[in-house]
């Protein structure tokens, strides 16, 4: 599998620690009512089969976190952003 | 001819003279034999039994799928089992041994299975051998162990060295016959970045093996001329002795290179076997197709071998299989089989053409048209064989053609299934799209002049095609020939694991009739050669069975390995003591020099005690313990994570990743921090210190370094993006020694240039940058994890040796040690301090006593999940000290805990020993524990349960600070 | 900066991790030319920079004139021989107040440099960056991993490279490389 | 009819033309009682115990693909119950016991074979976390012995003891662990759920889970509407995708984990060994393969195959135990697909929805649970709870805080 490093061009797996699916958002607020929210935040997944985007740390690389975009069932690899953007731009349309 | 080596022809090195054995026995061969033709051209054939009813056998094919001769090559620990004779090039002081028989291969008592092979069927061990209970284990496993297997392997060390490369191309061509070779040298013109590999030791593939003409010249010669051309091109990188084993995603190949395989030891400095991962853009599939024997009675003897393998014995290694010779088949292949034998003197008995119409040439031989083998006759060897209407032929082989299946395993590694075409008669590889296309016989072209073309055509899918060169091609046509059921001997499906024709509608009419469940109960497909040959004939034969079509069948799936690889292909160097990297610290030359035991901790060596003469390392880390109590002593901690946090926010982003607060802490302070999951429970813990306002270093344990590293790196860039601030690992940066014990200041502050240490100038919990030793810049805080009052001094790392030796020279007077991790846990745990054994990943802050740490004022990560009723029942098992009612009592991490009087059982389990240590302090042995509402519990006596190794003693549950409880040694 | 400047600058004997592995000498196939020199460079200044947020363009800026080799996003390893100790690092640090962070990693990476129409090939022995001088041309650098450790790779003449490895594996790594060389011949000066 | 020895002669001598299929091949009904969706391991093994213990009759097993194509017929076949958390140990130790008398209840050759399992340590902290296991072991009966060096280097004197990089230095074994035939398991249940009337339907996909009123009345398939009173999902490596036909999310991921086979040798390795410094573990068929594995990918997966990295890994893992591993080859590589739970555990639950079950997450280590995990998931589908074997396999208890980490890797589910 090759990831696309926005940072340093493509890589292999072997470069690559996975954190899993990046759709849950971490809940802002640390009321006692939003606890259902950070539940479901820290435990529940989609787990796909099929497209995903999902967190992968270019650990043995330039360090950084992205987002793979990436099919589970065929391992085709569609794309990788920063971690960061992906974040920034899943605030802007929250 | 009175051997079976042809009198000319071959390409083979008639000067050479190569010796070699099997079973013992010396036999000459030339230099581009295999072991398998040089066996055949000595008149050997007996070369192998088979799995079950160890039948003897001899080879089938000549090349990568032969099921039958398979050897025991080389010895000591150079000895492989199970190697392919027919891939075996054979060399001078060649060693091998035939394998799978007892007392030996002409003689082999294991042979008698036969006679019972009509209870042996597919799947009987499922059956029996369920009584009386115990003998399985004890008597028909063993029986069936013994008997099971092929090769023996060594249980020695492998002498010889293997290498791993990474390769990058445009175009990768997998196999160099016509195919490959057209488009390699396409693809290559066009100044594509080219490999070309192929598994043989020559390049050419088919067109070694064959008589062609191509361009006016013999397919051989062609060869030559397109090999000569892409060695002198530097685009292009040849791999021959190279399989291409496997395909996975991104269109990566693994390939394995046989670099000394062809050499009695490889020469110094080279490598066995090299393997490779290679990053093809594009990659062409010219593997050619498997030639698939047919399912008749003895279709396993010495001397029947596929139509193809017997031409390239004959053609490529001049090593007759026989020297009268049946031909058997339902495809025109058959054809030239008989007239290039011919061309050899080979004497062909008839063509036995399972059609009734073919209109290829015999070229005067003998043709029986609509004419089935249906047994070869004989033993050890083909004496004649049997027609099915009752013909009797003598003959000393039979070359078998069933047609051709190509070889598209590569191209449905990755999940796809090849698709049955039912007039090619072949299952045809899928669609890949253009990264990975198949070309030439592999997509089933079965004319020498389409194979070129389409090779020319896949080799470059841009740009100016290249001329393709004209040839002579070979008629084709094909009927289906799959299973001659007339034969009255067994007709064997899958050769190694003596699966016959029969085993496959039994498994049907049992129920297991999925493709995939006959393959499991009768064990079709699932030898080393993994159904290359036969599986076709199964799908055919199981089809036929179950009223379904070939396609309705199906395949099994085609997983990687092409071939068996060695395991020391994937290893390449990494090893023995070389498995992984082994990291030392800048401290190291200095341990050593004292005399330090090391210890693997992580891939770090740290110093682990120190001993002196006659000293255990009991003796050893109580004398440390006791000297760095009453004097001094200086501890390697270089280990343990140092992150730099620096920016505007990084105050703000500590305060997210530690459960207590950072934005707080004074600029020339320090402060423990806990950080936990956000799961809620703890991950790591250490000291902070801020350097200057926007300037912190972190430390983290040994163990956890890394981790935290990433949870701070996906913190900020996946969690708060927003935060200013950056971080960087320094660990490596600086040597840090801890100073420790009540001459600690005294001792350091012989190396202090300016600063004068006092209570008010270094108090507990300062960090200071200081200059040493006139000059060297270096970091100085005061932290204590020995409960002493204690240093720890960070220099950088080149200058750390150096240092350390003037910290034992500066605390020479007071009677200085060094101690090592040992003594550093036996004071730890007198102190009770966390350490791994507690931070588990299991407990919470307030289970190890610090939940007063935990902030109720912010947002960090695992607040919230922190809070659920099972992180925060108060039955939970908490940290306590604990320590023997008997002082002589020893205790043993891993024990466990049960009320005084309870009986042993996992309901009344309490807890167990976390850690413990002899402390030389309190003489006697103490530890920490996690135990069922702990802190409450203090007093209590337990039973201290260790019935892994047969004891039990009574202790007291205590507070975890077992020695100094006022914390008085570390302000003196 | 100025020459006079240096003069100042204090040094101390500082010991290569390396010191008594990295031996000088011939080793590995013994007929003709080698395929690969090694030398480790060392003693060397090493200083982490990393924009603080917003400055990367001007940080890049700031780096000019000096041997900055790109480090990761917004992150430079700048590089200096003959410096005191901790004198590159006050440099930056001062130069670069408020645009970035700047960590001194001096003592913390060695920097082992390969010399010869081999070393490439070497090279890919470890890392799966396409090495090719169409991909990876002079002045390039990449983190990538070799031998299971992280290194910084940087290109640095047609057939020279340089790799830098954290301290504490250098000693590991320098018996994996230089093993890697041995059937290319290779020499340490 | 009876499978035995007597009987495989007589079949002998009319060249086994009159053996009865091991299970028929019958027309889904348009109703049962209980349908279980999996015709895996755990899905026969349910239908199993629910006809023979609870004495159930009108069920079906409706399974997607061939019969065992699932995890059963991909794993490294190893049995043991060395676990040491008390919602963990007593379930595993039953299983042991149901593997222990399997054959002679079934009537199969599942080839349960109690070779010993051996864990390896290499460090202090290790040795200590292995003796507290060993003592939850033996505290609750089961058996564990602590090895030293020496005692390993007598049962495997071929492994590296001179020349590691991570010296051996002891081990835990539990001798009653072992290997039993994987395919064997699925076949011996399928033809004894058969034979108490269970239907297996193979090819059999379902599509879609109806709920009325909250409650279960059948499913959706490629064979048409079937309906069914109570409904048991245990569809391991594929449970967040039939939990999605209700609108369930689940805690856990799918991930790839790769096994392997190298050529059949002869007697080689004599039981189970994990190595403890790297992921490997191997033990050898009784045909003589080596049968090996080590770590998931690590990424979320859904294809039954994986990479070279993970290939290499293990390999190199392999070698650095057993040095002359090295001149062994490796015939096959393979993958399955397992559910990563969020604490490494199983779920054996009902659900929310009345009459729907749950049989989940069970990692990579869903083989050696395969009878108890049938045993109990029957309980809880015939009786509508849990049995307390299975209490602690709670669906909610990653809401409450009580996570069965065995490892001590919280919420991260390639870690487990």
């Amino acid at each position: 599998m090759l990831i696309p490093c926005p940072h340093c061009g493509t890589r292999p797996v072997e470069e690559f620690t996975f954190l899993g699916d990046a759709a849950p958002t971490r809940p802002t607020t640390n009321d006692p009512s939003t606890m259902e929210a950070w539940y479901e935040y820290v435990y529940l997944r989609n787990n796909p089969r099929g497209a995903i985007e999902e967190y992968a740390h270019h650990s043995g690389g330039c360090r950084s976190w992205l987002v793979v975009s990436r099919n589970t069932e065929t391992h085709e690899v569609f794309g990788a952003v920063p971690a960061r953007d992906f974040t920034r731009a899943k605030g802007a349309k929250a | 001819m009175t051997s079976y080596r042809l009198d000319k022809g071959g390409l083979i090195d008639r000067s050479t003279a190569l010796r070699f054995t099997f079973d013992g026995a010396l036999h000459v061969g030339h230099q581009g034999d295999t072991l398998a033709s040089a066996l055949l051209a000595n008149g050997v054939t007996l070369m192998g039994r088979s799995f079950k009813y160890h039948r003897p056998r001899s080879v089938i094919t000549a090349g990568a799928a032969e099921p039958n001769a398979l050897v025991e090559l080389r010895e000591g620990g150079r000895k492989e089992a199970n190697t392919r004779a027919t891939m075996i090039e054979l060399y001078d002081g060649l060693v091998s041994k035939s394998q799978n028989n007892w007392p030996s291969l002409d003689f082999d008592v294991g042979a008698l299975t036969s006679l019972a092979s009509s209870v042996f069927v597919a799947g009987f061990y499922y059956k029996t051998f369920m009584w009386p209970k115990s003998f399985w284990e004890k008597i028909y496993e063993p029986i069936i162990r013994r008997a099971a297997g092929l090769g023996t392997a060594s249980k020695l060390p492998d002498p010889d060295k293997y290498e791993k490369s990474y390769a990058h191309c445009d175009v990768l061509v997998i196999g160099s016959g016509p195919t490959g070779l057209m488009a390699a040298l396409a693809a290559a013109r066009q100044a594509k970045r080219v490999i070309l590999a192929d598994e043989s030791s020559r390049l050419g593939g088919s067109l070694l093996n064959e008589q062609e003409e191509i361009g006016g010249t013999s397919g051989y010669e062609w060869t030559q001329g397109v090999i000569a051309e892409l060695g002198s091109m530097p685009n292009v990188t040849l791999l021959p002795r190279t399989t291409i084993m496997g395909w996975f995603d991104g269109n990566i190949f693994g390939a394995v290179e046989r670099v000394s395989d062809h050499l009695r030891v490889p020469d110094p400095y080279e490598p066995r076997q090299r393997y490779w991962k290679i990053h093809a853009k594009r990659a062409v599939l010219a593997a050619g197709a498997e030639e698939r024997p047919v399912a008749f009675g003895g279709n396993d003897m010495p001397g029947v071998m596929t139509a193809s393998a017997m031409r390239t014995y004959a053609n490529r290694y001049a090593a007759a299989a026989g020297r009268s010779v049946v031909v058997f088949g339902g495809n025109d292949s058959i054809y030239r089989t008989a007239r290039d034998l011919k061309s050899h003197g080979i004497h062909v008995e008839a063509i036995v053409d399972s059609r009734k119409e073919s209109k290829a040439d015999a070229a005067g031989t003998p043709v029986l048209r609509g004419a089935l083998v249906a047994d070869a006759v004989g033993g050890k060897a083909v004496k004649s064989v049997h027609l099915a209407d009752g013909t009797h032929i003598n003959c000393e082989a039979v070359a078998m053609s069933g047609g051709f299946s190509p070889i598209v395993n590569l191209a449905c590694h990755r999940g796809k299934k090849p698709v049955w075409d039912a007039k090619l008669l072949a299952f045809l590889p899928p669609d890949n799209g253009e990264a990975f296309t198949v070309a030439g016989s592999a997509a089933s072209r079965m004319l020498l002049s389409e194979c070129l073309a389409d090779g020319a055509a896949k080799g470059a899918v841009d740009g100016k095609p290249i001329t393709v060169p004209k040839c002579r091609d070979e008629a084709f046509a094909i009927s289906p020939l799959w299973w001659v059921k007339e034969s009255h001997g067994k007709a064997f499906i899958d050769y190694q694991n003596d699966a016959t024709a029969k085993d496959l509608p039994l498994a049907a009419r049992e129920g297991y009739s999925d493709v995939e469940l006959a393959k499991r109960y009768t064990t079709t497909g699932m030898a080393t050669d993994q159904g290359k040959l036969g599986n076709i004939n199964a799908i055919a034969i199981l089809a036929e069975a179950t009223g379904r079509t070939m396609d309705e069948v199906g395949t099994t799936t085609f997983r990687p390995f092409y071939t068996p690889v060695s395991f020391g292909a994937f290893t390449g160097p990494f090893t023995g003591h070389h498995f992984q990297p082994v990291r030392k610290t800048p401290l190291h030359d200095w341990a050593e020099e004292q005399g330090a035991v090391f210890v693997e901790t992580g891939l770090w060596m740290r110093s682990s005690w120190f001993p002196r003469e006659g000293e255990d390392w009991l003796a050893s880390a109580s004398r440390e313990v006791l000297n760095t109590r009453g004097a001094v002593g200086i501890c390697d901690v270089s280990t343990l994570g140092k992150i730099d946090v620096q920016g505007k926010d990084a105050g703000q982003f500590l305060d997210r990743l530690y459960c207590n607060t950072f934005s707080t802490l004074a600029v020339g302070k320090a402060r423990y921090g806990l950080m936990l999951r956000e799961d809620g429970i703890v991950y790591d813990d250490g000291t902070t210190s801020r350097l200057a306002e926007d300037h912190y270093v972190m430390t983290t344990t040994t163990a956890n370094a890394a981790k935290v590293m990433a949870q701070m790196e996906f913190a900020h860039q996946a969690l708060f993006p927003d935060l200013d601030v950056t971080y960087v690992s320094v660990t490596e940066q600086w040597a840090q020694m801890a100073v420790a014990g009540p001459k600690s200041r005294p001792t350091l502050q012989k190396l202090m240039d300016e600063l004068v240490m006092t209570d008010e100038s270094v108090p507990y919990m300062a960090a200071l940058e200081v200059s040493i030793m006139g000059g060297i810049p270096a970091r100085l805080f005061r932290l204590s994890f020995s409960g002493e009052h204690a240093y720890e001094l960070a220099v950088p790392a080149d200058y750390g040796s150096m240092v350390a030796r003037a910290v034992m020279q500066a605390g020479d007077e007071f009677g200085i040690t060094p101690y090592g991790v040992e003594a550093l846990s036996i004071m730890r745990i007198e102190k009770g301090h966390v350490a791994g054994g507690e931070l588990n990943g299991t407990t919470t802050a307030g289970d190890l006593g610090m939940g007063k740490m935990v902030s109720a004022k912010k947002d960090f990560i695992g607040r919230m999940m922190a809070q659920r009723e099972g992180l925060t029942d108060p039955n939970r098992q908490a940290v306590v000290g604990i320590r023997p009612v008997n002082p002589a009592d020893r205790i043993r991490a891993g024990a466990h805990l049960l009320k005084q009087d309870d009986t042993p059982s996992m309901k009344n389990d309490q807890g167990y020993v976390t850690g413990v240590a002899w402390s030389p302090m309190l003489d006697m042995w103490v530890g920490l524990a996690l135990f069922a509402n702990g802190r409450a519990r203090h007093g209590e006596i337990v039973q201290v349960w260790d019935g892994l190794r047969g004891h039990r003693v009574m202790a007291e549950i205590c507070d975890p600070m077992h020695f100094d409880k006022e914390n008085k040694r570390l302000h003196a | 900066m100025p020459e006079t400047a240096h003069m100042t600058e204090r040094t101390f004997n500082r010991v290569s991790p390396l010191q008594d592995v990295a031996l000088q000498g011939r080793f590995g196939a013994d007929k003709g030319a080698v395929g690969v020199t090694f030398t480790v460079r060392h003693p060397m200044s090493i200083i982490t920079v990393i924009a603080r947020a917003g400055q990367g363009a001007a940080t890049a800026a700031a780096l000019k004139g000096h041997d900055a080799q790109w480090a990761g996003p917004d992150q430079y390893f700048v590089l200096a021989e003959n410096r005191g100790e901790g004198a590159l690092y006050r440099e930056l640090k001062a130069k670069l107040s408020g645009l970035a962070s700047v960590s001194d990693q001096s003592h913390g990476r060695v920097i082992i440099r390969l010399v010869g129409p081999r070393a490439r090939a070497v090279l890919a022995k470890g890392t799966p960056v396409d090495l090719h001088p169409d991909a990876f041309p002079l002045g390039k650098s990449a983190l990538t991993q070799m031998a299971h450790v992280g290194v910084h790779l940087t290109r640095v003449g047609a057939d020279s490279y340089d790799v830098s490895v954290f301290r504490g594996f250098s000693e590991s790594f320098w018996e994996w490389i230089t093993e890697q060389a041995e059937e290319f011949g290779y020499q340490v000066i | 009819m009876r499978y035995n020895v007597f009987s495989l002669i007589k079949n002998s001598f009319s060249g086994h033309k009159n053996w009865e299929p091991a299970w028929r091949d019958p027309v889904p009904q348009k109703e049962y009682d209980i349908i279980i969706v999996g015709g895996g391991g755990h899905g026969l093994a349910t239908a199993y115990y629910l006809a023979k213990e609870h004495g159930l009759k009108n069920i079906a097993v409706l399974e997607k693909g061939w019969l065992g194509s699932g995890n059963i017929g991909r794993n490294t076949t190893i049995i043991r119950s060395n676990y040491m958390l008390p919602g963990n140990n007593p379930f595993y130790e039953w299983s042991m016991k149901l593997w222990e008398n399997l054959e002679q209840d079934f009537n199969f050759n599942a080839m349960v074979s109690q070779r010993g399992v051996l864990n390896l340590c290499h460090t202090d902290a290790q040795r200590d976390a292995f003796a507290r296991r060993g003592n939850a072991m033996r505290i609750d009966g089961v058996d564990a012995e602590l090895l030293d060096r020496e005692a390993v280097r007598e049962m495997y004197p071929f492994f590296d003891y001179e020349n590691a990089r991570f010296p051996i230095k002891g081990g835990l074994l539990q001798k009653r662990g072992g290997t039993v035939r994987h395919d064997g398991v699925a076949w011996g249940y399928a033809r004894g759920a058969d034979s108490r009337g269970v239907d297996i339907i193979q090819h059999c996909e379902v599509k879609g889970i109806k709920v009325e009123n909250g409650k279960v009345v059948g499913v959706d398939t490629n064979r048409g509407l079937i309906k069914c009173k109570k409904l048991g999902l245990a569809t391991a490596g594929n449970s967040s995708e039939t939990a999605k036909m209700v609108g369930m999310r689940l805690p856990m991921e799918s991930h790839v984990l790769q096994a392997f086979v190298s050529e059949g040798l002869k007697p080689y390795i004599d039981g189970v060994v994990t190595f403890g410094a790297g992921h490997f573990y191997v033990s050898q068929s009784d045909k003589g393969g080596l049968v090996f594995g080590g770590d998931i990918d690590g990424y979320n997966s859904y294809a039954r195959r994986g990479n070279l990295p993970m290939v290499e890994h293990v390999i190199e893992a392999g070698v650095a135990m057993i040095p002359s591993l090295s001149r062994v080859r490796v015939l096959r590589s393979w993958g399955g697909i397992m559910d990563m739970s969020m604490d490494g555990s199983p779920i054996i639950d009902k659900t929310h929805i009345e009459g729907l079950y749950l049989n989940a997450g069970w990692c990579y280590g869903g083989f050696k649970a395969t009878p108890a995990s049938g045993w109990c998931f029957a309980y809880t589908i015939a009786k509508d709870e849990p049995h307390k074997l299975n209490a602690a396999y709670r669906l909610d208890r990653f809401k409450t805080g009580h996570m069965l980490d065995e490892k001590g890797q919280g919420a991260t589910p390639n870690l487990h």
